[in-house]
């Protein structure tokens, strides 16, 4: 090989042994190009992509999550891909909008390598034994109250209808698009209102108060990993997880799950939206551009490396890719598919991906949101302070 | 000069691979970071020359700086001290008798071999949780729990059972220190007809009393620094309600996470004067209780 | 106050035993010295009795009540280790203290306790050094005085003044046996100093391998001792050892004219006869023979004269003061029959029949 | 024959029998003490264990069973947890434990040379700047260690040294953990002094006194130096996920680090296992070198 | 083979002047005692010839090089602790062969010098066994053997026999002397033992409080103490002293009749007398005085005799071999002028005109 480029990213068994698979058959296509993969779990890929980045030592290509797209943009860790879409890389097969969340300021930062949506697994069994009958895909605030209710008191309390998702800014994001109302502007000022923080955690309140919804104890510990949800150790109904993390929860749990979307509040716009799981970026310290394009393009574009690939990563946003796909999908990998077909109608708009900064704001909602849980203030002071400590974080992180 | 040779040779030469590391590999680094904590850092640009302003940001406005401190200097001042006496005293059970005792030395440091991996955060949760071992054998003589580990007034005691759980090393250290007084003093003081207890703090505390030292000085610095068992334990956000938010988690998060290295390496010389500080009182103060039976002078 | 009663008692080390089915009985208020070569079992018999060294069989009875299991502390004792064992963290003010300080005694009695004793053993410019600070022989007084500041009922004391000057040794000697005297409690001492063992002991008690030679006081010993170890360990110059062989009444020993035996009990034909350096008379005594000097040794009051005899047997002689031979001078020497001991071939003391002396 | 006269004499000596009547009651008073302290140890013991039960049980289970259930026993024992978490990853591992390996043994042995090195010249040696050097060691304790994480990467990456065991392994020959050398230098200034003397007089040179005196004299120490730099080496993950690219060269706890992912896919029940596998060396080393520890060396050369 | 030179050497612990202005040569091949009351600055000397104690002040030279800063490893000498400082964790064999190792010597010519050691000391069947597991006297032969096996320039000795019994020690002193004789190689060695010090020694050095008090032949130091000090320290038992004034050339002791009193060149009317205790003479002698018996002290071969004079005064008679005084009887003692010491009243010895003795 006379060229050599490095691919970096997150992973898990199953993810790493298809990536190495792809590697190997990239490899054999372009014998000239050694590419090196190198994968870590999510938690410490951060620490190790922040202490490469500030060593000017990034790999050529990166896999990029929304929620730190923006901070590496903004610095410019990764390098804008206009110039070479349609140039080296070609996208022409895309969903349109797919990548409108990695593009920022007009410039495509991150190509789309996965789709997800917003979703609300559920236990099915726990839904049915508990007789609750719903439309999952139009669901209303009311009707989860009321199965929830259904579930808790048909359990006499040992299963609750759902986790308290009050700090789920997620969730809280869906929430809030339903009323028309984004987190952040285009140019990065916050948007969201004081009143749609109150309404969401005033309704949680509610939830908690009738003692449908999993306890305070479950509910302060943030971010979750898998292992610690209700969800899967059964003592809740529901949770909200992103749609292509289903197959992962699934294989932790015996009962089935099915999949229903964030609910409607009755008479508001649906606040439904698609986003990437994860992006392929390229790096400011590639060194072979080229060799790293080929590398992308194969990605996005070889039959064998999506077969390879799977919906792993999220469902290829691409109807070729998903067509391809089609025929080697397992029976939760199916539903998920279907799911997110079935939702793409409800999609209005795509949210506008966080400033710099955002992340902090999102623990500040976690953080105040906790002192509402836990009973110490009410909803609307606890909104009040969120959002006066949210513009303060901004501001800061701005500078 | 030759003697001044002759007088340091020696010296100099053993501690040559210290020097080369400390001055090559560690030193720079060191500065660096002092460099940084005046800076405004993001990793990724460039640093951005910020005079005092992480220092004064850190004491006028940033409340979280203060809950990091009051979190960890409660963790300090209940977990040093319980590690330890944990640990001399299982030491002290372990040091004679019992031929089965390399038996026992090895499941008691069994925790601390664990450390703080995954498997121990689910097991703390789970064991401090609401239906968690714990409240099950409280309820059994009568007294209904909480969420120990969810609740904000208890999360970080529970963080103390666990260092408290994790005293293998200081063990092992005092099991060693236990080995290295002589027999004969205790011949000595049974003749003077000395109680078990009065042996144990009349003799075996001041002769352990530089390994305690050591001991004291070094997990008083550890605990200070704990990051791991925290970090896991909250997922890295030291919830509940920041009640876990550890100095170096507050410092890991406002680093790796917003992307704050110049306002994280400042934290991070505040935390090494107090620990300074701290050190010093225990070096100053050690002289009047710690004995070393070859110092000349 | 204390009686101690031995009996059987052992002590081994895995194969090695180092004290062998030892039976003795201390009197209730006796100074027992101890005695016996390096290694012989002294320190260990003293550790035994304190409590220590775990006795491998046998008993030990303090005032009639078996203590074998009683621990150390319990057994109102107190001892100076041959190591000294002084507490190295503690000031020699708090060495000596300590162990009243167990009795919870009045702070006042104490500070006069520890300070008399301080005053006798001439260490009260020290009492606020730590051990480390210490010469040997300062440290070899604090252990002394953290025995005798408590007034236990039995003194165990090893070799306590092995490392004390000679003047020192002496006032400490005196010390110790008004100590005795104001007390009269038991005390076992182990010494290699002859006139410590001859000076302070009501008994002494011979030790050689783990077992018992001779038990009896002082005079007793030298006058009389019971075998020729005992006869050669005690006496300082050594006792002068001549073999003889013994044949019709007559005795005949190399060197020396034939003598006419008294009748000794025994059918032997070898025997050893010895004669203390002091009583070697020069150009006198009842047996006599030819030497030559071959070292006089300068010890200040007296010298030790070395003397070869024709066979190449060498025997000392204890000259007193004023006496001027020379190296390589030639004397004649002998000895009476009264100051002759004589043992037989398994090195026991045979004892002349009395009304044959001359 | 022979008993019978022993047993005779043992019945004729009163005191004989006497010594053997103590003897029966000591040593059941012995009993009594040890059982009752052996039952405190075992109960300890079970508080201690607890979570390595639950780590094995839990290394046994269905994957779909580990979070759900909360007993010990698994319904069935899935010991594919251990032969398919072997070869889960990309890369088996077998070549995880050689890296592992690798790089601990090194380390071991580069932190118990130079730190005792450093120990010996702190604790032994007197030299112009002692103190003050003995402060700046104390004081590379106290910094976190994350804010140097990135100037130190930065200088690694100048030296190349990226991506190989280099800045794994080389800090520990140059004593970069001052832990140990506190340690050393608090276990070194309880030998005796006179035994430094005694081999100044035998002709030894400083190097000669800690190789043949220092080093036989501290076992204990060294030996819990060794045991901690082993476990800490062999269980750090922090360095070698910074420096460490391929997975090829990848260590045991970065590989478990492999298994689990917050956002996808985890295989707890493989992870599980291949953690309880890792324990093994060191517990193996553990109680081969606690031996070390606990045969204190009586200092009764002196007076 | 060296020879030493002390220059103004001082010692210093803080504000305590453990050794003050010392001066003194010691020659090559010399065997030099160095002896002194408990805590005078023996060892310090000791340790700072060897260099393991920092030197506060002055010089030493070896061989006429100043060695000051010369470490210990590198001055070519052997030592024997006060404290043994045996290696606890190697066998006697090796604690022996320790420093041969060093010197990178054949292992053939090792091992035959251990063995030798080993032999002459008594300890063959000790040699695989560690140093906790021998008895005191055991070990500090160990110790001696450590020294010995190497043959260097300077030997020094700090109390080396202290803890062993009588015979053995005179044994060791034997082999000692032959060791000397064979190497001829300097030797300075503490003692507490008069007779070590006299039968050893060329020269003795009488150190007190850190100085030196007199240095000379062990006859010179007998014979002619150089004051007060000297004349009570050597000799033993101790040198009776006697007040005493001096007017119109006689002089006047209590209990004793005045006598007239040789030219003694110095003009103090207080003086002391000194008379060793050999050279009283019961119902003898040219100055008589009448006692009584307080005290026998039994010795074996001889006895002391403690005895009260009128005034208070008590003097110490060593009385030989066969000696039949008993307690509580009165004697008439006396001694001649030629047996007293004068010391004038600033203890220094003062000298008698020869022309005047009678
Ligand atoms: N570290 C120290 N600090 C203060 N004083 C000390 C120290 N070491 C020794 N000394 C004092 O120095 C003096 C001389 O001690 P040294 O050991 O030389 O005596 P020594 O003549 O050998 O006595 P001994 O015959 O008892 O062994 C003693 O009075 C002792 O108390
Ligand atoms: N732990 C041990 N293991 C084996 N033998 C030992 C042990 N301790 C002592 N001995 C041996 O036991 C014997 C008696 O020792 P002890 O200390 O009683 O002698 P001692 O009479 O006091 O001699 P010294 O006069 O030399 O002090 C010695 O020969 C010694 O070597
Ligand atoms: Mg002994
Ligand atoms: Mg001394």
């Amino acid at each position: 090989a006379t060229q050599s480029i490095r691919h970096f990213w997150w992973g898990n068994p199953t993810r790493d042994e298809r990536t190495f698979k792809v590697i190997e058959m990239f490899q054999g296509s372009h014998p000239d190009i050694a590419v090196q993969g190198e994968t870590i779990g999510w938690g410490d890929y951060w620490t190790k992509m922040a202490t490469q980045t500030a060593g000017g030592n990034m790999a050529d290509v990166i896999q990029m999550a929304h929620t730190y797209i923006h901070e590496y943009v903004q610095r410019g860790g990764v390098v804008p891909l206009n110039d070479y879409i349609g140039n080296g890389i070609d996208l022409s097969h895309y969903d349109a909008g797919a990548n409108d969340i990695g593009t920022m300021g007009g410039d495509l930062y991150g190509i789309n390598i996965g789709a997800t949506c917003p979703s609300i697994p559920y236990n099915k069994r726990v839904f049915e034994e508990a007789g609750v009958e719903f439309d999952p895909l139009a669901w209303t605030t009311d009707d989860f109250a009321a199965a929830c209710e259904k579930i808790t008191s048909s359990t006499g309390g040992a299963v609750t209808g759902s986790e308290d998702m009050s700090l789920y800014m997620e969730t809280f994001e869906i929430f809030c698009r339903q009323a028309g109302v984004d987190f952040y502007s285009e140019d990065g000022e916050l948007t969201m209102t004081v009143e749609q923080v109150a309404a969401w955690w005033q309704m949680w309140k509610d939830l908690r108060d009738a003692g449908v919804v999993e306890g305070k104890d479950a509910t302060v510990q943030l971010d979750k990993g898998m292992a610690d949800l209700g969800l899967i150790r059964g003592t809740t109904a529901t949770t909200f997880r992103w749609a292509n993390q289903t197959g992962a929860l699934q294989g932790l749990m015996q009962d089935p799950l099915g999949l229903a979307i964030v609910p409607q509040r009755a008479g508001l716009q649906s606040g439904h939206f698609v986003l990437p799981s994860m992006f392929l970026c390229l790096t400011r310290d590639a060194g072979d551009i080229p060799a790293a394009l080929a590398y992308i393009d194969n990605w996005v574009n070889d039959e064998e490396t999506i077969k390879v690939l799977g919906i792993d990563r999220g469902i290829p946003p691409s109807q070729k890719g998903r067509d391809i796909l089609a025929p080697q999908l397992n029976e939760t990998d199916a539903m998920v598919v279907t799911f997110f077909g079935e939702t793409q109608s409800q999609i209005l708009s795509t949210p506008v991906i966080g400033p710099k900064g955002s992340g902090e704001v999102r623990d500040s909602f976690m953080r105040t949101g906790t002192e509402v849980v836990l009973g110490n203030m009410s909803p609307q002071d606890a909104a009040d302070q969120f959002i006066h400590d949210a513009e303060g974080i901004l501001i800061r992180a701005s500078r | 000069m030759r003697k001044f040779f002759r007088r340091n040779t020696a010296g100099y030469v053993f501690l040559t691979p210290w020097l080369v590391g400390f001055f090559f590999l560690a030193l720079g680094p060191i500065l660096v970071s002092l460099y940084l904590s005046f800076t405004r850092y993001d990793m990724v640009s460039a640093p951005v020359w910020d005079g005092l302003g992480n220092y004064r940001y850190m004491f006028e406005y940033d409340r979280r700086f203060w809950k990091a401190l009051e979190v960890t200097f409660t963790f300090v001042a209940f977990s040093v001290p319980l590690r330890l006496a944990a640990a001399l005293g299982v030491a002290m059970l372990l040091d004679k008798g019992l031929r089965t005792i390399g038996v026992y030395r090895a499941i008691f440091y069994l925790p601390s071999l664990l450390g703080a991996s995954i498997a121990i955060a689910l097991l703390w949760r789970e064991m401090f949780g609401l239906n968690g071992v714990i409240n099950q054998v409280l309820a059994m003589v009568g007294i209904t729990g909480k969420g120990w580990i969810t609740d904000p007034d208890t999360s970080i005691y529970t963080i103390v059972v666990l260092a408290m759980w994790q005293f293998g090393s200081p063990m092992l250290i005092f099991l060693a220190g236990l080995r290295g007084i002589p027999r004969d003093l205790y011949e000595a003081a049974e003749i003077d007809g000395t109680s078990r207890f009065r042996q144990f703090r009349r003799i075996t505390l001041p002769m352990l009393a530089p390994v305690i030292f050591f001991n004291l000085v070094l997990q008083t610095i550890e605990a200070f620094k704990t990051f791991t068992s925290a970090f896991i334990i909250s997922n890295g956000t030291g919830a509940p309600a920041d009640s876990l938010l550890f100095y170096t988690v507050y410092l890991f998060n406002e680093a790796f996470k917003f992307f704050r290295m110049g306002y994280a390496s400042a934290l991070a010389w505040v935390l090494l004067l107090i620990i300074a500080a701290f050190t010093a009182l225990a070096f100053a103060t050690s002289k009047y209780w710690v004995h070393y039976e070859n110092e000349r002078d | 106050m204390a009686g101690l009663t031995l009996r059987n008692v052992e002590k081994s080390y895995g194969a090695l035993t180092v004290i062998k089915e030892l039976n003795l009985d201390i009197h209730d208020g006796e100074f027992l010295v101890l005695v016996g070569p390096s290694g012989c079992g002294k320190s260990t018999l003293l550790r035994m009795i304190a409590g220590l060294e775990e006795i491998s069989d046998g008993t030990i009875a303090i005032d009639g009540k078996v203590v074998n299991d009683l621990p150390a502390s319990k057994r109102d004792l107190s001892m100076v280790f041959q190591s000294y064992a002084l507490y190295p963290h503690m000031s020699v003010r708090k060495n000596l203290a300590f162990g009243l300080q167990n009795l919870s005694m009045p702070k006042a009695e104490i500070a006069r306790r520890v300070d008399e004793a301080a005053r006798i053993l001439q260490i009260e410019p020290l009492m606020e050094r730590k051990p480390r600070q210490l010469s040997g022989g300062q440290k070899q007084r604090v252990a002394i005085g953290r025995a005798i500041v408590r007034e236990p009922g039995l003194f165990l004391f090893d070799e306590p003044l092995s490392n004390l000057d000679a003047e020192l040794r002496v006032q400490m000697r005196v010390e110790l046996a008004a100590l005795y005297e104001r007390l009269k409690t038991t005390m076992i001492y182990v010494t290699h100093d002859q006139v410590e063992a001859m000076t302070l002991a009501s008994r002494i008690v011979v030790l050689r391998g783990g077992k018992i030679e001779q038990v009896g006081t002082p005079e007793e010993l030298y006058t009389r001792p019971a075998n020729l170890f005992v006869a050669g360990f005690i006496g300082s110059p050594r006792i002068n050892m001549l073999k003889a062989t013994v044949s019709g009444g007559q005795a005949k020993m190399a060197d020396f004219a034939a003598f006419a035996l008294p009748d000794l009990g025994t059918r032997d034909s070898e025997l050893t006869i010895c004669v203390r350096p002091e009583a070697i008379q020069l150009g006198g005594g009842e047996v006599q023979a030819e030497g030559k000097i071959r070292l006089v040794e300068y010890l200040g009051a007296e010298r030790l004269v070395h003397i070869d005899l024709a066979s190449g047997q060498r025997l000392l002689f204890h000259a007193q003061g004023a006496d001027s031979h020379r190296a390589g001078e030639s004397v004649t020497l002998g000895f009476d029959r009264a100051d002759m001991h004589f043992f037989d071939s398994s090195e026991q003391r045979v004892e002349p029949a009395l009304a044959e002396v001359a | 024959m022979k008993t019978n006269v022993i047993e005779q004499a043992v019945i004729a000596d009163p005191d004989a029998r006497l010594a053997h009547e103590i003897k029966e009651r000591q040593r059941a008073r012995d009993k009594r003490a040890r059982l009752l302290k052996h039952l405190f140890l075992v109960i300890l013991s079970f508080v201690m264990i607890y979570p390595l039960l639950w780590l094995v049980a839990s290394s046994l289970k269905p994957e779909n069973e580990i979070f759900g259930d909360l007993g010990l026993w698994p319904s069935s024992f899935e010991w594919s947890n251990y032969t398919e978490g072997w070869n889960a990853l990309p890369v088996s591992f077998t070549v995880f434990y050689k890296n592992s390996a690798i790089v601990t043994v090194l380390s071991v042995i580069g932190n118990l040379l130079s730190c005792s090195f450093a120990a010996y010249a702190f604790a032994r040696l007197r030299f112009d700047g002692r103190t003050f050097f003995f402060g700046l060691m104390m004081m590379t304790m106290m910094l976190p260690y994350h804010v140097v994480l990135i100037p130190q990467y930065v200088l690694f990456l100048e030296l190349g040294w990226v991506d190989t065991y280099l800045p794994l392994i080389v800090p520990r020959f140059l004593a970069a953990d001052g832990f140990f050398i506190f340690l050393m230098v608090q276990f070194f200034r309880q030998i005796p002094r006179e035994l430094d003397e005694a081999a100044m007089i035998d002709g030894c040179s400083p190097f000669k006194i800690y190789w043949a005196v220092i080093l036989p004299l501290s076992l204990p120490a060294m030996g819990t130096a060794a045991i901690f730099s082993l476990i800490w080496v062999w269980e750090d993950f922090l360095a070698p996920l910074i420096y460490l690219n391929d997975v090829q060269s990848y260590t045991v706890p970065l590989a478990l680090r492999m298994f689990i992912d917050q956002e996808g896919q985890s295989a707890f029940g493989q992870m599980f296992a291949m953690s309880v596998l890792s324990l093994v060396p060191v517990l193996i080393f553990f109680v081969a070198f606690q031996k070390l520890i606990i045969r204190g060396i009586a200092t009764s050369g002196m007076k």
